[in-house]
């Protein structure tokens, strides 16, 4: 326990570091933006207005609010400090809705669509891979290529590809949004089943680029795993072919759960993209709005939680990942 | 290194990859030779022209004329202009004004016409008639109008003094041309977009520049992880601790989000093809330089190095001849799928709005942007917005299978 | 001045800038006022309001033969329901323009913009002017009545005022140099205008434009709210009103990121023989919020959006090609009826383009057809259809301007030779031999901007700069963002920079003060230098004459007088080319899906008044509601 | 007789530690080495004893955390490029693994150009250099003519150990370091390496390190023994002494442990 | 005479490459170990010796291909069965294998007791967890290892640890032949006596009934097994009992081979060790001849063409070589005067 718990805590130290590191990042980067978007919240508001003083008057207002006006460090800690307490201050585009209000209302449907999604084509392509080292021949040779194709169509390309084949053409599903455009909210089985039907596209579009490249993944890693000397030991200790393939999967596997927290932050990309397509109200709308509307607040909370979400979830796989492979702790208990 | 280059092509995954990707090298040098159109020139007046070939009308009549009797020429016409839904339609109208529906031969064109011809009154309404039905028999009653008539069309020129139109010509409905005789004729083999231009042209030359985007993305990339991974790997210590500091930050900071960042806060009017190339690049030569550092560790310790260095040999020299050679095909694969993530990466940035800006030349991204911002998709306008995302597939396709290929060349365990 | 504020988010809409909250808040909230302010989760169950007499029987779906549902008012969710804040992004309640909403809450008359003309809706017939044109007064219909069932009065009105001058709230501050007071006098309302030195009105068309475009609101609830907000203004602004009364026959029913839901009031007061003499058809009004026009466009063609307000590209084809039972105002190109003028404004301090050859050079050599056939995918009248002046295609502004005076000035253009003429024959010529033009001996060479993703104007831009180059004017685009843009742009106290040669911002569109207000914004000096100047004349056009003409207009009475100064205006417009318009825009977009629904407004559909393409919930346009028919009942 | 010999390279104290904090690990520990002109003194150790971090040290591929080396009684100073090059041209070394000692992108006549350049050989005529190399490869019982312009994965591996002595002749360095540069090759191309190894040092006059695990091989090479067992010389003496009469517990174990062929192998001992 | 435990009779085996090249790593080799007795294999490497660890188990998967020839273990054939076949009855029950990298023979993701569970279920129906949890842990406990072991990952273990499990699991279901590719060469010295003395042990206490060593290490061939056999380029060129292959080969390449012994004893210094210039012959296309006369010092034209069978010296000792003994012989000794 003592390597696991080492492993533990160095892989909290990386987490924390970086946690720093991205806020110092999400905070700088869309403040280097040409423009002051106090100065086009104020504009708007100053419409009408005869008198430069009011207008200036209502400038200064709202420097303040945003605080624009302290010098940048100082702004930094106090954003700092909001967003400890889960303020993230005002929306630039939907003032006066504060950011936290926004972002509450996206995230669920983000991380409903995202995470399965993800862990299902993460699942999916590894049985792929899996099976296409195993069987070989025709299979490798047709299935692999068509899924390294599938996997390389961009994601927004996978996306509209199947809103206009099965929502436009075929009509099986809905062509966007998250539930049914004449339903409320609810915990009917009519909702439900229309939050399911709604989600099939955006999932299965991210699904299937998914597949692809961890199938080619988990191909390497069996081959090469289906080659070591523990499977040839096995064999001619007389177990049967199923249940080697079974230590190899397992084997080979575990290596591709690393490798699924550090392509996470890819994934998501494409993803966001995707939900982008079918107009699904998660995050991935929320970033395309905040660019489009220059609100800068927004993209640093979104880009900021989006962040902090796949940190959270590299971290969680880490911690998985030390605790399905023994070799983890052995290395670590030196 | 002959060696390897053939076992590189011995590898059949190796070689599609390579096929597809030269033809597409191919095409984007010798499309625009015989094709020397700008990409980005308007050429049509009105948005998503279906691929085809187009023939200018004015020169067509200016044309030699011949005749050919072709049979089912007039119902071919008429079935162009009339169709079977249509001819439904009207039947359902003529029945909704009170004619008995076993009167009406849907069948026979010439009593349908008559009895449509005589009835047909476009302010009359029936009850579930709606604005849109209104609108479409009315429609209907244009395009049906003069279908049945066999006299020839007659062109006419206006008379500048007097004013009165003066017959020039008379085109029979037995008339053809042949279009290698019409003075000007576009081919559009893949129509033309929102804006008018010719999409073909437009996307090889997109393709060019997206091209170009991946490889800016993968050289800046390759140099940065190289460069890193080398001195990271091969001096170690403490250089070594900071350079792998920050690319294990860089590693777990998602590369889109840093992408859309730094796009969003360069801002539009910077954002140049070059520059988002080099964003791109700049936030993907991570793995990269983990990949080049863990092999330049292993090798600092090989004795080859070792031997080098007792013969006498600078650190540049060994690094130069020593270690680059064993890590090149890591760095040229790691390179090949630099290129692709980047155009893949600039489409993606591109239909956030984060992409590079439209003017000078035109990019697979922003291509598949417009297209989506004019939906094409929705519109069933396949040929803006599919050849894109092929075009982008098979690159990024072609260069997977090239590394597969390599891979397995270059990655023992991975051979049978 | 408020219609600017429209057509910002017309325009924002359209170009897929999908936060089109373009709207003005008044004062700067405070900061812990607002928080207090910050609206509620949107995945929150609402319930209904108000339970009506008549539950629905499933309270979580809309029937759908029951519902009306839209596109393309709202993009975002609902921030609030305050109807003295303009900032809440509530597309279907509240937006205060030229032709208000009045689903929820009411103006005494309602602007149709096909006739020009007010009709009552919380007055009672038509308002009355003093002869000196001072004072303008009206009565309230007397079956008036608030939703908590007390009767609409005037003291409501002068109430209103009061309250938007003490909070100094965007429509107070828009109107306090226009409007001395609102008071109540014997039931009626009168409307004292501010006077010139002369004794005469400042503007009696802003005075009477004020009936028809804010809202009656409540002063019981009005107290109720400065009671809330403690006498602070930012307070008061902030306030979501979710208890807000109104007069309106719709109501706040449901609220999240993906839906506005309105639900009707069955006791709405306009079901009185005085009014419509029934309530209007559909139970609910539904608004699906889309994240683009893309989504909107599918949802339009699937059925599910009954009436779209947002650019449809290549409509037509939805009928045309599809066969869907959807359609336009007009049967034919240009579907929709256009008002207002997007317009390249030129840069008059840029070198060479002080020159009214240059400018004018450029303007008859771009080819607007092929701006409007693509960036508009037709949806614009062509200037064939309706010749180049200061006035939108409508028939009522057409009609000002002596169209036969002006033709000589007008263009069409694509006129590559008659703008080459035009140059060589001011002098500016191409002396050096590379193919571009100098003046001064400097190369005409200029930067034409709009901002970035506002997809239609960049198409324009792309096409003038396509022109420039034919002329040997070196003519590149830039977009920047539009957070740098409307920056730069708005602030006339400084000089244009570098990089904003020629830029396109908007015109007005339709409305009671036009074309006055949209003529005032293109050529009037008085906003030469303005700070924060979100009005028009960015270019920094000056013209005594004009400038005359602008100011004597709003006082004229003659229309004979009215139309000599109107062409007289269209002809220094088109003879200093201060800036072009590229096309024509409708005011808003109507396009409406008949698979459930049918009955809608369209050209000649024989209504008197005739309901305008407004999407059934602006101004008069709201009258259509009580015509519609289910085409499957 | 060591005595009168000359002193050529001497480790005083000599420690390596690796890492630190708690991942510190001590792979050489307070060594003391001294090294006479023509002996050949065989470090012995089994793996993880620290036998190849010295090695590195005594070449200054590695610097030493404490101690000193002197090279011919004077303190050792590689603190530059150009010193190293020097020092390097008194003390050269073959390693254990023939196919990684190549770089194998370049030729093998490289390996041996780069031998001629270093012995101030860069601007000889091409026949000369062609003559050198000719010479050092025949000195291997190697045909220069069957090696020009191959690759070293064409050669075998006792070939390019071969020619890795070959090497060495022509640098005729003062000290050879040998890290265990047999344990690679087939035991009936060992003896070969060996008798190789042997003939060149009586031909130029060598000191040479044997660095080995295989104690037997060790006693069979070495004038010198000593024994490393996790960084430190547990015991060191001539070969007879150390192997024939081993007094520390671990050099006791260590040779019993191996089996011999004419006594018996105890078993039981373990 | 005592009972045959392994009979091997002219088995042959070939890899085939990536390429489709065949490589005939196993060339008619023909074994008889009779009960309690002990094998040993020596050869260069690439002789084939691993290859003929492999073939011996009548269990073949790609690479390997079985090309003929016939394996019977305590008078059952098992060659050209069934694989499922052999794999349910011969694999652990009869014949065991011992790995050359033991390092890695264990999954590394699998306790030592699952995999003991998932071999035993293999075999044998009807049996507990807790019954084979028992039996391995008197099986450990008899061969000196430590049961806790069981309940470890082999991370965990250090080599010579999880060698010795490795050799415990092996013997697990009590196979009749045992074959060990070279158990100990990745160890310390004083681990591969471990290794050795419980291979030994297993012998001794009968749980198995007969070994098939392989090493390239002669010292350690030479006190392990009762014969040896030669390889080489996949040909048995001698076999003998091991004091006399040790001290009096006869082919020329044992003799050779064992020229290059280095033992530390006494006297050792003053050996001249042999060698054998030169690279054994490609598999891919063996020479047609002698496969030794390319390095043979004895070499006769005749060698080069016509391939030489095996001969019989006496004692069950063979050797394939033209030249005979004792002609042989007398080179040795004049080679012996001359230095």
């Amino acid at each position: 326990m003592k390597g696991y718990l080492k492993y533990f805590l160095n892989k909290l130290g990386w987490f924390l570091v970086t946690m720093i590191f991205a806020f110092i990042l999400n905070f700088t980067l869309p403040r280097l933006m040409p423009g002051d978007p106090v100065a086009a919240i104020v504009s708007r508001l100053a419409q009408g207005m005869s008198d430069a003083s009011g207008v200036q008057a209502i400038y200064e207002q709202y420097t303040e609010l945003f605080g624009t006006n302290k010098p940048i460090i100082e702004q930094f800690f106090i954003y700092m400090r909001n967003v400890f307490r889960g303020d993230f201050g005002y929306s630039i585009a939907q003032y006066p809705r504060t950011v936290a209000d926004v972002i509450k209302s996206s995230i669920w449907w983000t991380i409903a669509l995202q995470f399965p999604a993800i862990i299902v084509g993460w699942f999916l392509g590894n049985m792929l891979g899996a099976l296409a080292a195993y069987v070989r021949g025709g299979f490798d040779k047709i299935i692999m290529p068509i899924s390294i194709f599938l996997s390389n169509l961009p994601a927004f390309g996978m996306a509209i590809i199947m809103m206009v084949v099965f929502a436009v053409w075929l009509k099986w599903f809905p062509t966007s949004g998250g539930y049914g455009f004449d339903l409320i909210p609810n915990f009917s089985w009519k909702f439900i089943w229309s939050v399911i039907v709604h989600y099939q596209l955006p999932f299965w579009s991210i699904v299937i680029i998914t597949i692809g490249g961890q199938a080619i993944g988990m191909r390497s890693m069996s081959i090469y795993e289906l080659n070591a000397d523990y499977v040839k030991y096995s064999r001619f200790m007389g177990i049967k072919d199923r249940k080697i393939i079974g230590y190899v999967f397992r084997n080979a596997m575990l290596p591709q759960i690393t490798g699924l927290a550090l392509s996470i932050g890819t994934m998501v990309g494409g993803a966001l993209v995707a939900e982008i397509i079918f107009s699904y109200p998660g995050l991935g709308s929320t970033i395309l709005t905040a660019v489009l509307g220059q609100d800068y607040p927004l993209i640093s909370a979104v880009t900021l939680i989006i962040t902090a979400m796949l940190l959270t979830a590299n971290f969680a796989l880490e911690i998985v990942y030390g605790f399905l492979d023994p070799r983890i702790k052995a290395t670590q208990a030196d | 290194m002959k060696h390897t280059l053939r076992q590189i092509f011995r590898s059949p995954n190796f070689v599609v990859g390579f096929s597809i990707f030269s033809l597409i090298i191919l095409t984007v040098i010798i499309y625009p030779i015989f094709v020397p159109n700008p990409p980005l020139q308007i050429i049509a007046q009105g948005t998503f022209f279906e691929p085809g070939i187009y023939v200018n009308t004015y020169d067509s009549f200016n044309a030699p004329s011949y005749t050919l009797k072709l049979d089912g020429a007039d119902s071919k016409r008429i079935a162009s202009k009339l169709n079977d839904e249509d001819r439904l339609a009207m039947q359902e109208w003529l029945v909704g004004f009170g004619i008995p529906e076993n009167e009406i031969d849907i069948h026979d064109t010439e009593a349908l016409l008559n009895l449509w011809n005589t009835n047909f009154d476009p302010t009359k309404r029936f009850p579930g008639m709606t604005n849109a039905d209104r609108n479409y028999f009315i429609r209907l009653n244009n395009s049906v109008q003069g279908l049945l008539s066999t006299d020839p069309a007659i062109i006419a020129v206006t008379d500048e003094e007097t004013g009165s139109l003066v017959e020039t010509d008379r085109v029979q409905q037995t008339d053809y041309i042949n279009v290698s005789q019409v003075a000007n004729v576009r081919i559009l083999p893949l129509g033309t977009d929102n804006f008018g231009r010719d999409v073909l042209t437009e996307l090889i030359a997109a393709t060019r520049v997206s091209l170009l985007i991946g490889f800016v993305a993968g050289i800046v990339a390759t140099l940065i992880g190289l460069i890193l991974g080398l001195v990271s790997g091969y001096l170690g210590g403490l250089v070594d601790d900071v350079i792998m500091f920050i690319t294990n930050l860089f590693t777990v900071i998602p590369s889109f989000v840093l992408l859309i960042l730094i796009s969003f806060s360069i801002g539009q009017d910077q954002r140049g093809a070059f520059t988002i190339a080099v964003v791109i690049g700049f936030t993907s030569w991570v793995w990269t330089a983990r990949a080049v550092r863990s092999q330049v560790i292993s090798l600092r310790n090989r004795d080859h190095v070792n031997l080098s260095k007792l013969s006498g040999h600078s650190i540049v020299y060994i690094i130069v001849n020593d270690i680059l050679p064993y890590i090149a095909s890591y760095v040229v694969m790691a390179f090949i799928l630099q290129i692709s993530s980047g155009i893949l990466a600039e489409a993606g940035l591109s239909i956030l709005g984060l992409g590079p800006r439209t003017t000078e030349v035109p990019t697979l991204g922003l291509m598949m942007n417009w297209a989506m911002i004019y939906q094409a998709h929705i519109l069933g306008k396949w040929w803006a917005y599919f050849p894109v995302i092929v075009t982008i597939a098979l690159i990024a396709f072609s260069m997977n299978l090239m590394n597969t290929g390599m891979d397995q060349v270059f990655n023992p365990t991975l051979r049978d | 001045m408020k219609k600017i504020l429209y057509i910002v988010s017309l325009l924002v809409i359209a170009s897929m800038i999908l936060t089109a909250c373009a709207s003005p808040a008044t004062e700067a909230p405070v900061e812990e006022v607002a928080t207090e302010a910050a609206p509620e989760a949107a995945t929150e169950e609402v319930a209904p309001e108000e339970p009506a007499s008549s539950e629905p029987a499933d309270p979580n779906s809309l029937p759908r033969n029951e519902t009306l549902y839209f596109n393309g008012q709202q993009w975002g969710s609902v921030v609030g329901w305050n109807p003295y804040s303009t900032s809440n992004n509530n597309g279907m309640a509240i937006a205060q323009q030229d032709n208000a909403r009045v689903l929820m809450f009411e103006t005494p008359y309602a602007y149709n913009m096909l006739d020009g003309q007010v009709y009552p809706l919380l007055a009672d017939g038509a308002y009355t002017w003093n002869d000196a044109l001072t004072e303008l007064s009206f009565g309230i219909n007397p079956a008036a009545h608030w939703s908590d069932g007390s009767p609409v009065t005037a003291e409501d009105v002068a109430y209103t005022w009061a309250t938007h001058v003490k909070y100094n709230t965007p429509t107070g501050a828009a109107n306090t140099a226009y409007i001395e007071d609102i008071v109540a006098s014997d039931g009626s309302v009168v409307i004292k205008a501010k006077l010139k030195d002369d004794g005469t009105a400042v503007n009696p068309l802003v005075v009477q434009a004020y009936v028809s475009s804010n809202y009656v609101i409540q002063m019981a609830w009005t107290q109720t709210l400065e009671e809330r907000a403690g006498g602070d203004a930012t307070a008061l602004l902030a306030d979501t009103a979710e208890d807000v009364v109104y007069s309106g026959p719709y109501h706040k029913y449901f609220a999240d990121d993906s839906k506005v839901v309105m639900i009707r009031d069955d006791n709405y007061w306009g079901q009185d023989a005085s009014m419509f003499g029934k309530l209007p058809i559909p139970r609910y009004l539904a608004h699906t919020i889309f994240k683009d026009n893309a989504a909107g466009t599918t949802a339009l063609t699937a059925g599910e959006v009954d009436v779209s307000q947002q650019f449809n590209s290549n409509v037509n084809l939805l009928w045309e090609q599809d066969g869907l039972p959807i359609s336009t105002y007009l049967p034919e190109a240009p579907y929709q009826i256009g008002a207002s003028l997007p317009t390249a404004f030129f840069n008059l301090k840029s070198p060479g383009l002080d020159q009214v050859a240059v400018r004018k050079a450029i303007a008859i050599a771009v080819d607007y057809p092929t701006i409007i056939a693509n960036a508009m995918t037709n949806q614009s009248a062509t200037f064939d259809q309706a010749p180049r002046s200061l006035m939108n295609p409508t028939a009522g502004e057409q009609a000002l301007y002596d169209h036969a005076a002006v033709a000589d000035l007008q263009w069409a253009g694509n006129d590559i030779e008659g703008a080459k003429a035009l140059l060589d024959e001011a002098g500016i010529v191409d002396t050096d031999g590379d193919g571009w033009r100098e003046y001064n001996g400097q190369k005409l060479s200029y930067v034409a901007t709009c901002p970035n993703g506002w997809s239609d104007w960049q198409a324009a831009i792309e096409v003038v700069a396509a022109a420039g180059k034919e002329i040997g004017i070196d003519i590149t685009t830039n977009y920047p963002e539009w957070a740098v843009y409307q920056t730069v742009v708005t602030a006339s106290d400084q000089p244009l920079p570098e990089g904003y040669d020629i830029f396109m911002m908007w015109s007005d569109g339709a409305g009671p003060t036009q074309p006055w207000s949209r003529v005032r914004h293109l050529i009037s000096s008085e906003y030469v230098g303005m700070a924060g100047n979100w009005n028009g004349n960015w270019g920094g056009y000056a013209n005594a004459d004009a400038d005359a003409l602008i100011a004597a207009i709003p006082g004229m009475t003659d229309g004979a007088e009215i139309n000599a100064a109107y062409t007289e205006l269209v002809k220094i417009y088109l003879t200093d080319v201060p800036s072009f318009t590229l096309m024509y825009r409708p005011q808003s977009f109507h396009t409406v899906n008949e698979s459930v629904w049918t009955n809608f407004p369209y050209d000649g559909d024989g209504t008197n008044p005739p309901v305008p393409p407004m999407d059934l919930m602006d101004g008069w346009g709201v009258a259509g509601l009580y015509n519609l028919e289910l085409v499957n009942p | 007789m060591t005595l009168e010999k000359k002193l050529y390279l001497s480790a005083k104290g000599v420690s390596k530690v690796f890492g630190f904090g708690n991942q510190k690990t001590v792979a050489v520990d307070n060594v003391d080495l001294d090294l006479y002109e023509g002996e050949v003194v065989s470090i012995v150790g089994e793996s993880g004893s620290g036998k190849t971090t010295l090695s590195k040290i005594l070449l200054g591929l590695i610097n030493q955390t404490e101690g000193d080396i002197y090279f011919q009684g004077v303190k050792r100073d590689i603190s530059s490029h150009a010193k190293k090059r020097e020092y390097w041209k008194n003390i050269q070394a073959i390693f254990q693994d023939p196919f990684s000692s190549y770089n194998t992108f370049n030729k093998i006549d490289t390996v041996l150009l780069d031998c001629i350049n270093m012995r101030g050989g860069k601007y000889f005529p091409r026949e000369k250099k062609i003559e050198l190399m000719k010479e050092a490869c025949s000195f291997v019982n190697l045909k220069f003519e069957e090696l020009t312009n191959k690759y070293p994965f064409e050669l075998s591996g006792g070939q390019m150990q071969r020619l890795m002595i070959a090497r060495i002749f022509l640098l005729k360095p003062k000290i050879l370091l040998a890290d265990e540069p047999t344990s690679m090759i087939d035991a009936c191309s060992r003896a070969t390496i060996l008798d190789e190894l042997m003939h060149l040092r009586k031909e130029i006059g060598m000191t040479i390190i044997f660095i080995t695990h295989d104690i037997g091989l060790a006693y069979y090479v070495s004038d010198k023994v000593c024994i490393m067992e996790k960084g430190r010389f547990v015991e060191t003496g001539t070969a007879d002494s150390v192997i024939l009469t081993p007094h520390h517990a671990y050099t006791k174990r260590l040779i019993n442990d191996v089996p011999k062929i004419h006594e018996e192998w105890d078993l039981t001992t373990v | 005479m005592a009972n045959v435990m392994l009979e091997v009779n002219e088995l042959s085996t070939k890899y085939i490459t990536r390429f489709q090249e065949d490589v005939y790593a196993v060339d008619k080799v023909s074994i008889k170990v009779e009960e309690g007795k002990s094998l040993g294999i020596a050869g260069e490497s690439g002789c084939g010796k691993s290859t003929l660890a492999l073939s011996l188990m009548g269990y073949y998967f790609p690479p390997l291909h079985y090309m003929g020839g016939d394996i019977i273990i305590n008078g059952n054939k098992i060659s050209g069965l069934d694989p499922d076949h052999v794999r349910k009855t011969v694999l652990g029950k009869e014949i065991a294998y011992i790995p050359q990298a033991a390092m890695n023979a264990l999954n590394p993701t699998r306790k030592i007791i699952h995999f003991i569970e998932d071999v035993i279920l293999e075999h044998e129906m009807y049996v507990t967890k807790k019954d084979i949890y028992e039996r391995a842990k008197k099986l450990f406990e008899t061969l000196g290892l430590p049961p806790e072991v069981l309940q470890k990952y082999p991370v965990e273990l250090s080599g010579g640890m999880k060698q010795r499990t490795v050799i415990a699991i092996s013997v697990l279901l009590l196979p009749k032949v045992l074959i060990a590719d070279e158990p100990s060469s990745a160890l310390d010295v004083t681990s591969q006596k471990m290794v050795i003395k419980m291979m030994k042990h297993l012998m001794d206490a009968g749980f198995i009934s007969s070994m098939i060593f392989i090493t390239h290490e002669l010292p350690l061939l030479y006190n392990v097994v009762d014969d040896i056999m030669v390889m080489y380029a996949g040909q048995i060129v001698e076999k003998g009992s091991s004091h006399e292959m040790v001290f009096d080969p006869i082919h020329p390449y044992s003799k050779g081979l064992m020229g290059s012994i280095i033992v530390p004893e006494e006297g050792l210094r003053d050996v001249k060790l042999t060698a054998i210039p030169g690279v054994p012959p490609n598999l891919k296309k063996p020479p047609s001849g002698c496969r030794f006369a390319e390095r043979c010092k004895y070499v006769r034209p005749e060698c080069r063409v016509t391939s030489v069978p095996l001969r019989e010296a006496g004692d069950g000792r063979v050797y394939r070589c033209i030249i005979p003994e004792t002609e042989l012989r007398e080179n040795y000794a004049r080679e012996e005067q001359k230095k």
